[in-house]
């Protein structure tokens, strides 16, 4: 499998997304500068966690604006895998690739700590190697993770499939407990959990390995 | 020319900051505070003297970048 | 031309000695923009003029330090060519003020020191002291710097990975914020201040100059206020989306080789970064200000030398190297600007708009600066031990304490902080020393922030001590070698003779321990003239401590992880008459209501030894489960010990006369260990055979705390009370209002 | 009664946020900004309908509560 990572200003988990990758593909992905308007050819594009341009006016939005967004839509238009993780998520909701948007916790409070999520769907590449109503450990660390859609949009998300991840115990407020949702495509997913967090032992779990895996197994 | 634009949540759109802050204020003894909504303002300076065209500008920021309109409403004002 | 009269001296913060001092130096009357320099180059905070003298006594050196004191932050060898940069420093007053942007910017400004170096920052500690609960701004600041921490730190993505909040009363009315950054470099591309050379071009990149932070005192008293205009902050807003930006631009720029010296504009900014480089580098520097990037307009050379606008650095680039660098900063969106050149006449002289508004020399401003032996009075430490009412439930009161503001979780604390960003947090929040492993390979750097205040007090020499010995046993319990510290010394006004003698002695308590633990001090930050109404705070030396292991696997945690594990005290509990040192403890101000009695001692040649065998255990695989007994005393540290995973344990000594203080005691140079049957065998033979005291006091399992006397209390209850004391302190709040 | 209330930061303060605007819009092609200064809006719903006692209560809250009156000014308007 071929990646690559969006450098934003101040994403700053790009090296973690870069370290995670090389470790579960064995292949280090390409870094690719905002700024630039192509992408290399790769199967799978991340936008990485962190702050982008300081998080300032709303999370996302400035990114949104980059120069490579042009071609991440491009990827995603012809059937590309697009991962967004937390701030990543923030761009692609602000990019319209994903509905709904993510609003402040509803604790008002920025939260780092590992949480238990549940994997609703498996009908995907992302999520195909763990199974339906499994228990994982994955960590947040957002202040702004709170997802939000209005409730036709809820409905027919849940309704297609596609909730993805939900939080067993709601720790931001986000609509029906939902941490990571699909595109109609099924090929765009964002979630706000960290998984290239947790894919080393030394790191207090491995549970993350999962979309990596399956990721690799469906687009190898 | 300045302008001054906000960016409030849309109705129905729940404001938890809007809500800590109404919960604070009655806290403090502010009994007649009722629902409370915050929002952003954004002060521009802007060159060009043609109000309608500032205004028509604006309202292209307001879209492409300074509001999400998922969740969010602008008002625009020129001063 | 503004004219210096005595009262304008006066307003800087200068005393007629002082100023006698600066006509000899220059010949002549200084300009107004020079008298502005020579204030903020010789004051406490830029010249360390009370405790220089002091703080030569400090060990600095080791085979394994770099870089001691001096530079930006102090630098040790880990090994494989790579090198440990770090430092700690306060922002006390802007966080009293303001405490978002005051931690914010402290924040800022330490990373700043360290990736100036050319390291970048893998880890922040914090080091935070509030005044007691009940007072009425104690929450208000608590919420508003530990939200400033994180939303600066968070955004830098550097995982903050531990520190200390106390409360006690004597920081009422002066809060400590103290910021550490542990950065990483290769030993091949460290950085350093010293502008050597003439004719190099001087640079500014970074943000804007505006009129922050300028002196609130100085400016009123100018004629530059301007009435109109609202009376200005003195405080400065922090970016940490700039300074993000700054940081990935320096280490670009650093991967060259155009950079002749570089240094972060710190407290004073212009001045001192330009002083301090010409100084270092034996050379002169000639500035324009025209050529600085400014935000405001009118700004005057005054104002522009003494801005403490942040995210901003000074270098000095090899001729002929500006356009490789500007290119690099404008990719990172930032200002960059040639604003001067180095010079053979060691003076530093700064032009605006075509007048020369400062010409002096360097060395007026660095070793001509005045340094003070300032007359102390000792103290005579309280020593003995202190009463204590026998009938107190020794559960009772273990429950009271682990629900009490010094002594229950953190965890409100250091979930608002990302301390796993940069996936390499091998032992988060909540331990005894916090383990970030070195990005790529199996070595860990174990961290940690320590200080009894409470010590301090009585008996500064063994408090001083006492602060050093806990970062070195946290470090220790960890499985780590502890390497270097780098210190914060918070006390009250150097110019009353008391606090004179609580500096000295806690410096030379520091100094004493240091030595014996071979733990030098590479770097520090000293801050004088904390005082809650005329009364100086509790003495608070704060140490960061850094140390380093071989292969975090073998890393220990203080939870209990299986049961019939031996629980096991190394090092004894003896107090004054036998029992458990009571002065001066937790025990006796939360259940007695007494802060009474004289500081625990310290012997350091025991810490050494204990400390030694402990990391021998971790290290060879055979234990992995520890942790030093510190405030509270042993009961205390093993409820910390089966609080994380729920699994109790059946404690007690055979014969135990003092329940009380055996339980409660603060004697100094403990560790709990817990080990498999076989093990413990092994371990307690060798200990007594090395004449280490060492006891055995029961064994884990169960879902209870439960001792000899078959009094027992449920692990459940315990935590519920530690968990919830800062969660319910803090849902008192009002939610600050921000973006 | 409705009440709105501007929270500025003060002249020369730096606002990052609003500088961080102004650049993002230069760079969308909106040549014509100035400087962008980024604020709160609050709207407050209050009981009673004395104008004054209104004024005075919502400067209140803003000492105490809603400016953070180091770096911050206010404005209130009632409508
Ligand atoms: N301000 C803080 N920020 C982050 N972590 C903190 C803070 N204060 C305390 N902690 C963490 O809480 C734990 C307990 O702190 P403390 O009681 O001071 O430990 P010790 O007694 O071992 O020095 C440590 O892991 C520490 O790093
Ligand atoms: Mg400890």
């Amino acid at each position: 499998m071929k990646s690559a990572v969006i450098v934003f200003p101040a994403a700053n988990c790009d090296r973690d997304a870069q370290t995670a990758l090389t470790q579960m593909t064995g292949k280090a992905p390409h870094m690719v500068w905002h700024q630039d308007s192509e992408l290399p050819d790769v199967d799978l594009v991340v936008l990485p966690g962190g702050f982008s341009y300081g998080d300032y006016l709303r999370c996302g939005a400035m990114a949104n604006q980059s120069n490579i967004m042009g071609a991440i839509k491009t990827h995603a238009d012809k059937g590309g895998a697009v991962l967004g993780i937390c701030n990543g998520f923030q761009v692609l909701t602000e990019a319209g690739l994903l509905p709904g948007a993510l609003m402040r916790n509803a604790g008002l409070k920025f939260l780092c700590k590992p949480v238990a999520l549940t994997v609703e769907e498996t009908q995907s590449s992302f999520t195909r190697k763990y199974d339906k109503g499994q228990e994982i450990h994955i960590p947040i660390a957002h202040g702004e993770g709170n997802y939000y859609a209005d409730e036709n949009t809820l409905d027919r998300l849940e309704g297609e499939g596609r909730v993805v991840f939900r939080y067993r115990d709601n720790p931001n407020g986000s609509a029906r407990d939902i941490a990571g949702i699909l595109n109609e495509k099924r090929n765009v997913l964002g979630l706000m959990p960290h998984p290239e967090r947790v894919v080393d032992d030394a790191l207090g779990g491995i549970d993350g390995r999962g979309i990596f895996q399956s990721l690799i197994e469906a687009l190898s | 020319m300045k302008a001054r634009v906000f960016i409030t949540l849309k109705n129905g759109v729940l404001d938890p900051q809007g809500k800590a802050i109404g919960h604070a204020l009655n806290g403090l003894g502010f009994g007649s505070v009722g629902e409370v909504r915050q929002g952003k303002v954004i002060d521009l300076e802007l060159s060009g003297s043609d109000a309608e065209a500032a205004k028509a500008d604006i309202k292209a920021m307001c879209e492409k970048l300074l509001a999400n309109t998922v969740i969010e409403k602008y008002e625009i004002e020129l001063k | 031309m503004t004219k210096i009269t005595p009262e304008l001296v006066k307003e800087h913060g200068l005393s007629d000695s002082e100023y006698a001092k600066i006509l000899g130096l220059m010949g002549r009357e200084p300009s107004f923009v020079e008298l502005g320099i020579f204030s903020v180059m010789w004051s406490e905070h830029c010249s360390y003029k009370s405790t220089r003298f002091h703080l030569k006594k400090l060990p600095t050196k080791a085979p394994w330090v770099i870089q001691g004191p001096g530079e930006n932050a102090g630098v040790i060898d880990i090994g494989d060519g790579d090198a440990c940069i770090f430092k700690m420093e306060s922002h006390n007053h802007p966080s009293f003020i303001e405490p978002y942007q005051g931690a914010a910017t402290g924040v800022g400004g330490i990373m700043r020191d360290v990736f100036t170096m050319g390291a970048r920052p893998i880890a922040m500690m914090n080091a935070l002291r509030f005044g007691e609960p009940s007072h009425p701004k104690t929450r208000h600041l608590v919420n508003g710097v530990v939200h400033g921490i994180g939303g600066y730190g968070n955004c830098m993505g550097v995982p903050t990975v531990g520190g200390e909040v106390n409360f006690h009363r004597s920081y009422n009315g002066n809060i400590l914020v103290n910021a550490m950054c542990v950065g990483l470099a290769r030993q091949d591309k460290i950085f350093l201040s010293a502008a050597k050379g003439a004719g190099n071009p001087v640079v500014y990149v970074g943000s804007k100059t505006g009129r922050d932070g300028i002196h609130g005192a100085t400016m009123a008293s100018a004629e530059f206020d301007d009435a109109s205009e609202e009376k200005r902050p003195t405080v400065q807003v922090g970016d940490p989306f700039t300074e993000k930006l700054l940081l990935e631009a320096c280490l670009e720029l650093m991967a060259t080789d155009a950079i002749i010296a570089i240094q972060d504009m710190g407290a004073a900014g212009l001045t001192s970064s330009s002083a301090e480089m010409g100084d270092k580098g034996g050379s002169g520097i000639e500035l324009d200000l025209d050529k600085v990037p400014q935000r405001e307009a009118n700004m005057t050379a005054y104002e522009m030398m003494l801005s403490e606008s942040q995210e901003r650095m000074l270098a000095v680039l090899k001729p002929g190297r500006e356009a490789e660098a500007e290119a690099i900063f404008r990719k990172w969106e930032l200002d960059f600007a040639v604003i001067g050149i180095t010079t053979d006449t060691s003076r530093l002289v700064v032009k605006h708009q075509g007048k020369t508004v400062a010409d002096m020399p360097i060395t007026a401003l660095s070793d001509e600066a005045p340094v003070y032996e300032r007359p102390f009075a000792e103290r005579k430490p309280k020593a003995g031990d202190v009463a204590y009412d026998t009938s107190k439930p020794v559960l009772a009161s273990l429950k009271t304490i682990l629900a009490s503001p010094d002594m229950a979780s953190r965890r409100w604390v250091w979930e608002q902080y990302d301390h796993t960003v940069m996936a390499d947090t091998v032992q988060v929040p909540g331990g005894d020393a916090a383990v970030v492993r070195v990005h790529g390979t199996k070595k860990g750097l174990a961290i940690t922030t320590d200080v009894t205040p409470r010590y301090c007090r009585p008996d500064p020499f063994e408090g001083g001590k006492q602060a050093v010995a806990e970062a070195y046993r946290n470090i220790t319990a960890v499985g780590a070698l502890p390497l270097a510290v780098t210190d914060n010394l918070n006390y009250g006004n150097p110019q009353k003779p008391e606090i004179m003698w609580e500096i000295v002695a806690g410096i030379e308590g520091i100094g004493a321990a240091c030595r014996a633990l071979d733990f030098p001090v590479i770097g520090g930050n000293c801050s004088l003239y904390n005082e809650t109404n005329g009364e100086g705070i509790l003495p608070t030396p704060a140490i960061g401590g850094v140390g380093l292991m071989a292969d975090v696997s073998k890393m220990a945690t203080v939870a209990f992880k299986r049961s019939d594990d031996v629980v096991i005290v190394i090092g004894k509990t003896s107090g004054g008459s036998g029992g458990g040192h009571l002065g001066q403890s937790i025990y006796l101000r939360e259940i007695e209501s007494r802060e009474e009695g004289g500081a625990p001692p310290v012997d350091l040649g025991l810490e050494k030894k204990h400390g030694d065998f402990v990391r021998g255990l971790i290290e060879q695989g055979r234990v992995d489960t520890v942790h030093d007994v510190s405030d509270g005393g042993l009961l205390v540290a093993l409820a910390e010990m089966a609080m994380p995973r729920g699994i109790g344990a059946s404690v007690g000594l055979a014969g135990l006369p003092d329940a009380i203080p055996f339980w409660f005691g603060e004697d100094q140079g403990r560790y709990v260990i817990a080990a498999p049957f076989a093990e413990a065998e092994t371990i307690m033979a060798e200990a007594r055979a090395a004449t280490i005291a060492v006891a055995e006091l029961g064994r884990t399992g169960g879902d209870a705390l439960s001792l000899d006397d078959k009094s027992s209390v449920k692990i459940a209850a315990l935590k519920d009370g530690f968990e919830n004391w800062f969660p319910a302190f803090m849902s008192g709040e009002e939610i600050p209002v921000t973006n």
